[in-house]
């Protein structure tokens, strides 16, 4: 499986992913300049974390306007695998390829933290290696996670089961005091409506490797490559 | 010219050699450069005849203090670049835009050394919690440090924080940055080759921080200082993060000569720098500098806007180089080229502004200034501990440590920091020191900051020593062998008789632990004239310790582990309540003597505690500093979600067993079958063990003195920061 | 030309930057205040085009990237 | 009453959010842009105040709160 990672001008975890892909996953990986205009070589595309543009204006706003982004556009429209990890996920909604927005976390500052997350739907390309209701624990890390979108949308969303992760206690329990960033309903991560474009907030290639912590970020990576070998 | 070389700071000793040097009168401009450059900031001038004395060789050390950073090798052709340095002035009139130019600051130094910045620690010393001044400020500064490292993607995994009313009005904002890289990408910030071409990368220029850095930090701080705002830097971390993967990029592709960062007085001191250290001259076409807005000549000289580099490049690479920056969307502009012989010259639209030996910009004045031993350590070193009355409920009082603002847990600061990307934080914040892998080799870092200023008030020799030994008991209950150090001085005014006894003193201490403990020190920063008002802070030397673990496996943390392990102490428990943290918050003094160190003691535990971690035998290790033995056992506990049930047969005052902060100990756990070899580890080297009970249960209790819940505990440390800067 | 843009959250949409400053403003004692909305004032130049022109153009720098229409309003002034 | 307080970067103080923007407008084509500085919005309701006591106390609220006066100009104006 051929993974790309799109990078931004100031994307800080394209490294990381990429590091988590080809160490641990072991599968082919490559790097892809934000002003590149084909991206369908890859099987799938990563939108990483960081602070593209610096996060100025809003985040995501800028970069949603690099070339690569119609090529994104394009490949997603064609059903292919589109996953953005924080800031890579606020870029997707600035594109209009995931719906809602993302406000300033309530708290007003940013956290970088563990945080338990429920899988809401387990199966979608993104979470058929875990299970219903499951509790990973992977980190976030952001400014701006508090996820929001009008209420017509958010039913849709709810409906279509495309509320992929959200925020709650480590015992499964979905409730204010788990929420870190005031998301609406919790929502952690969502999916477009062919569940091949997913945006979360927490980080999976956080919580890839035993050493730092937590292997559940390795359920995503997991329900990705099952899916593209036609078992998930 | 006499009223102006005295305005910008010159005395009249320094004026007359200027004009002995060039052989004529300096013009402005000229003066203007040599006022930034012999300022103490720039020059060193009151520190470096004392600073000659430290130990920075070993055959490990690629590059010592006088370059922009400190290397060290780690094997397999890996290097470790770093540095600490102040920005405690800046700070203290805007403390958001001060602490984030800190870290950008800090972090071009490591870069410019060829070396990807893989971590960020932040030594903190704010006045009375109690102030909204220290409430305002503490906001400020995290959240500066935490804007520019996380949007740079740099983990912030350590630090300090210490509340004392001395840093009422002189905080202290200090930053270390470490940085990996292999062996052949070193590189230095020297000109070299005839017809070279000097370009200048990132930021335009403008009106930043004029007469700032070097004037302000060179300066006491008073009402004045309320003036001196307009020339506050503003720090723009996005085109930073640009800088770093084009410099890295340009390095990687062997594209330059030379690289160098712009800091305190901008262009003057890069150019007249890189040139001294290169034996060559330099011309440069002032008007090429890309500007914001319109500046005179002067004003581009010393402007000291952030995110600017300036490289040393071939000819035939320029094109590549310049290409390079495109990519990354930095501005890079051919400013002037190297020449022969020794002379800086400045031009402006073809004339020449500035003419004069680089070398003599580059290297100040040398004093060495008059000290004395002041008054005050008598009356506070006479004060015995002894005769005080203690508290009777002693878990009251630990209760009261725990959530005391110097102990408690500094949580809620490090979870602002992104502390984890670049996925090698496999110790995170909140235990001893952090420990970083090395992605490829089976090796790990681990990095420690420790300065506790009170002792070194009431002892400077003493009190440094102890800093050093401090930062290197963290990195070794951390698993590692400490390798080197970074430092940061922090003092008053130096042209006063007292305060540069402290700070001979205080270097006299840490050049003696250092050579004993075999730690070269290989970067370091002085900040002088950190007072107001007449009053300084306390001395306050600030070590940034690096240590290596062989294996990354044997990596450690605090936490008790699991139920039923014995827990042991290593090392000797004194009455040693004087400078403890017990004495300043429950009976409000600062005062008596810090407690002692016998280096060879210090290197038997530490070496004692590393064997029995490389052994397996150790599964958890905490050195005991502030608040002592009680709460280092209380932050065991904590950080493992373990209790622990202690039986503890000494002589002395439980209150002086609890709190004293005797040097030299940890707290260890170990199975039941380990302790027979630990104790043969200990006893070869003549350091004490003694067995003090078992982990277990969800209480932590210690005799009948001490019976606490864990949960409790937890919740005390976890919610004072908070509150407290809730006010 | 110059023009200022002035963006500011929806109606409806949760501001917490302007929660925070009404708690903040309430606690120094400045009781009155009942309602706070943060927004971006955004200046800029223009050059070579009339104020017709300029409206337009704005309106649509606007529309494309200087507002997010799901949580942010704006409105366009030109000074001339 | 309606307050509004326009917070704008200081005349010579760096803006990186600006610059940025300056530059994703003229990539988008919007060339006859020269200059953009970004600053705060912020709008209030004042209650049981006249106009004039308003002014004086939202002066002290930016001076105080709303603007870093080390960086940052403000104007204030009421709408009544
Ligand atoms: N300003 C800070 N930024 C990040 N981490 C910090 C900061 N201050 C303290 N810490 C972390 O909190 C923990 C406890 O700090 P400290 O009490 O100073 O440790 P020690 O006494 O072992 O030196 C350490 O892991 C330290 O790195
Ligand atoms: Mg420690």
């Amino acid at each position: 499986m051929k993974f790309g990672v799109v990078v931004f001008p100031g994307s800080n975890c394209e490294m990381d992913c990429y590091h988590v892909i080809d160490k641990v996953l072991r599968e082919e990986v490559d790097y892809v300049w934000h002003q590149e205009t084909d991206v369908s070589r890859y099987d799938c595309l990563v939108l990483p974390g960081g602070f593209s543009y610096g996060d100025y204006l809003r985040c995501g706003a800028i970069a949603r306007f690099s070339p690569v982004m119609e090529a994104v556009a394009d490949y997603a429209r064609g059903g292919g695998l589109v996953i953005g990890i924080c800031n890579g996920f606020q870029i997707l909604l600035e594109a209009g390829l995931l719906p809602g927005a993302m406000l300033r976390n309530t708290c007003l500052h940013f956290i970088c933290r563990f945080v338990d997350l429920r899988v809401e739907n387990a199966s979608t390309p993104w979470t058929n290696a875990a299970e219903a209701g499951q509790v990973l624990r992977i980190p976030i890390a952001h400014n701006e996670g508090n996820y929001t979108v009008d209420a017509g949308t958010l039913r849709e969303l709810q409906e279509q089961g495309r509320i992929i992760l959200r925020y709650c206690a480590p015992d499964g329990t979905v409730s204010e005091e788990s929420n870190p960033n005031g998301a609406m309903d919790n929502i952690a991560g969502i999916c477009n409506e062919g569940f091949n474009v997913f945006g979360l907030m927490p980080h999976p290639e956080r919580a890839s490797e035993a050493v730092l912590g937590s292997t559940d970020g390795m359920v995503i990576w997991e329900s990705v490559m099952a899916h593209y070998r036609g078992r998930g | 010219m006499a009223e102006l070389y005295e305005e910008l700071g010159l005395t009249e000793g320094e004026y007359r050699d200027i004009v002995r040097l060039l052989g004529r009168e300096p013009n402005k401009v000229e003066l203007g450069m040599y006022s930034l450059m012999w300022s103490e900031h720039c020059s060193y001038k009151s520190s470096r005849a004392v600073l000659a004395q430290l130990p920075t060789r070993a055959s490990y050390v690629l590059q010592g203090p006088g370059e922009n950073a400190g290397v060290i090798d780690i094997g397999g052709g890996l290097a470790v670049a770093f540095k600490m340095e102040s920005h405690n002035h800046p700070s203290a009139v805007e403390p958001y835009q001060g602490a984030a130019t800190g870290i950008g600051g800090i972090v071009r130094d490591i870069f410019t050394m060829g070396a990807r910045p893989i971590a960020c620690l932040d030594p903190l010393r704010f006045g009375d919690p109690a102030s909204p001044r220290t409430r305002y400020l503490f906001g400020g500064v995290i959240a500066g440090i935490a804007g520019y490292g996380n949007c740079l993607g740099i983990p912030t995994v350590g630090g300090d924080i210490y509340f004392d009313p001395c840093y009422e009005e002189n905080i202290l904002v200090n930053v270390m940055c470490i940085g990996i890289m292999s062996k052949e990408s070193l590189i230095r910030g020297q000109a070299t080759g005839v017809g070279n071409a000097v370009v200048l990368l990132g930021n335009r220029t403008g009106r930043d921080g004029i007469g700032g850095a070097s004037i302000l930090a060179s300066q006491e701080f008073d009402e004045k200082s309320q003036e001196k705002r307009p020339s506050v830097q503003v720090g723009d971390p996005f085109t930073e993060k640009l800088l770093i993967e084009a410099c890295l990029e340009l390095l990687e592709k062997k594209l330059l000569l030379g690289l160098q960062d712009l800091g305190a007085a901008g262009i003057s001191c890069a150019c007249s720098e890189t040139a001294a250290r290169g034996g060559v001259g330099m011309r440069i076409d002032l008007e090429k500098v890309p500007l914001r807005e319109e500046m005179e000549p002067f004003e581009i000289m010393i402007s000291e806007s952030q995110e600017r580099m300036l490289a040393i490049v071939e000819p035939r690479n320029l094109e590549e180089v310049l290409g390079v920056c495109g990519k990354w969307g930095l501005s890079a502009v051919v400013i002037g080229e190297v020449t022969e012989g020794d002379a800086l010259k400045i031009y402006w639209h073809g004339e020449k502004v500035v003419d004069v030996p680089a070398s003599t910009l580059a290297s100040g004045p040398v004093y060495d200034r008059p000290a004395e031993r002041p008054d005050y350590l008598d009356e506070v070193q006479s004060f015995d501990p002894s005769t005080l009355r203690h508290p009777e409920d002693l878990s009251q009082t630990l209760l009261r440590l725990a959530g005391g603002p110097n102990l408690c847990s500094r949580r809620m600061v490090w979870e602002r920091y992104d502390h984890m990307v670049q996925l090698n934080t496999v110790v995170y914040p909140g235990s001893d020191a952090a420990v970083l892998r090395i992605k490829g080799t089976s090796k790990a870092l681990a990095v420690s900051c420790d300065g506790n200023s009170r002792y070194v008030y009431l002892d400077p020799y003493l009190g440094t020593q102890i800093a050093v030994a401090e930062s290197a008991r963290n990195v070794v209950a951390s698993g590692g062998v400490p390798m080197a150090f970074t430092n940061c001085l922090n003092f008053g005014n130096p042209e006063k008789p007292g305060i540069f006894w402290q700070f001979r003193e205080a270097v006299r201490g840490m050049a003696d632990a250092a050579r004993y403990l075999e730690l070269p020190v290989v970067s370091g920063n002085v900040s002088f004239y950190n007072e107001s008002f007449g009053a300084a802070i306390y001395p306050t030397p600030v070590i940034g310790m690096v240590g290596l673990i062989g294996n990354a496996a044997h990596r450690m943390d605090i936490a008790f582990p699991q139920e039923g392990l014995a827990v042991a102490l290593l090392g000797e428990t004194l009455d040693e309540l004087g400078g403890s943290e017990y004495l300043w918050l429950v009976h409000g003094m600062a005062a008596g003597r810090p407690p002692r160190l016998d280096l060879r003691l210090e290197k038997g535990a530490q070496t004692t505690c590393i064997e029995g971690i490389r052994r397996g035998i150790i599964l958890s290790a905490h050195d005991c500093s502030e608040g002592g033995v009680a709460v280092a056992l209380m932050e065991c506990c904590c950080a493992g979600g373990v209790g622990a049930r202690l039986e503890v047969d000494t002589e002395l005052k439980p209150v002086s067993w609890l709190f004293s902060e005797s040097q030299s100990r940890f707290v260890v756990t170990l199975r039941e079958e380990g302790l027979p070899t630990l104790r043969e580890l200990a006893k070869a080297r003549n350091v004490q063990l003694e067995v003090l009970g078992r982990t277990g249960g969800d209480r932590l209790v210690i005799n009948d003195w001490i019976d606490l819940e864990v949960a409790e505990m937890d919740r005390v440390r976890e919610e004072a920061l908070e509150r407290i800067m809730r006010g | 030309m110059k023009v200022s843009v002035f963006v500011s959250p929806k109606q409806g949409v949760l501001d917490p930057a302007g929660q925070a400053t009404l708690g903040s403003l309430k606690s120094l004692g400045f009781d009155e205040v009942s309602d706070v909305r943060i927004g971006k004032y955004i200046t800029m130049r223009l050059e070579g085009v009339d104020a017709e022109q300029a409206e337009a153009r704005v309106q649509e720098m606007c529309e494309r990237l200087l507002a997010n229409p799901i949580i942010e309003d704006f409105k366009v002034e030109i000074e001339g």
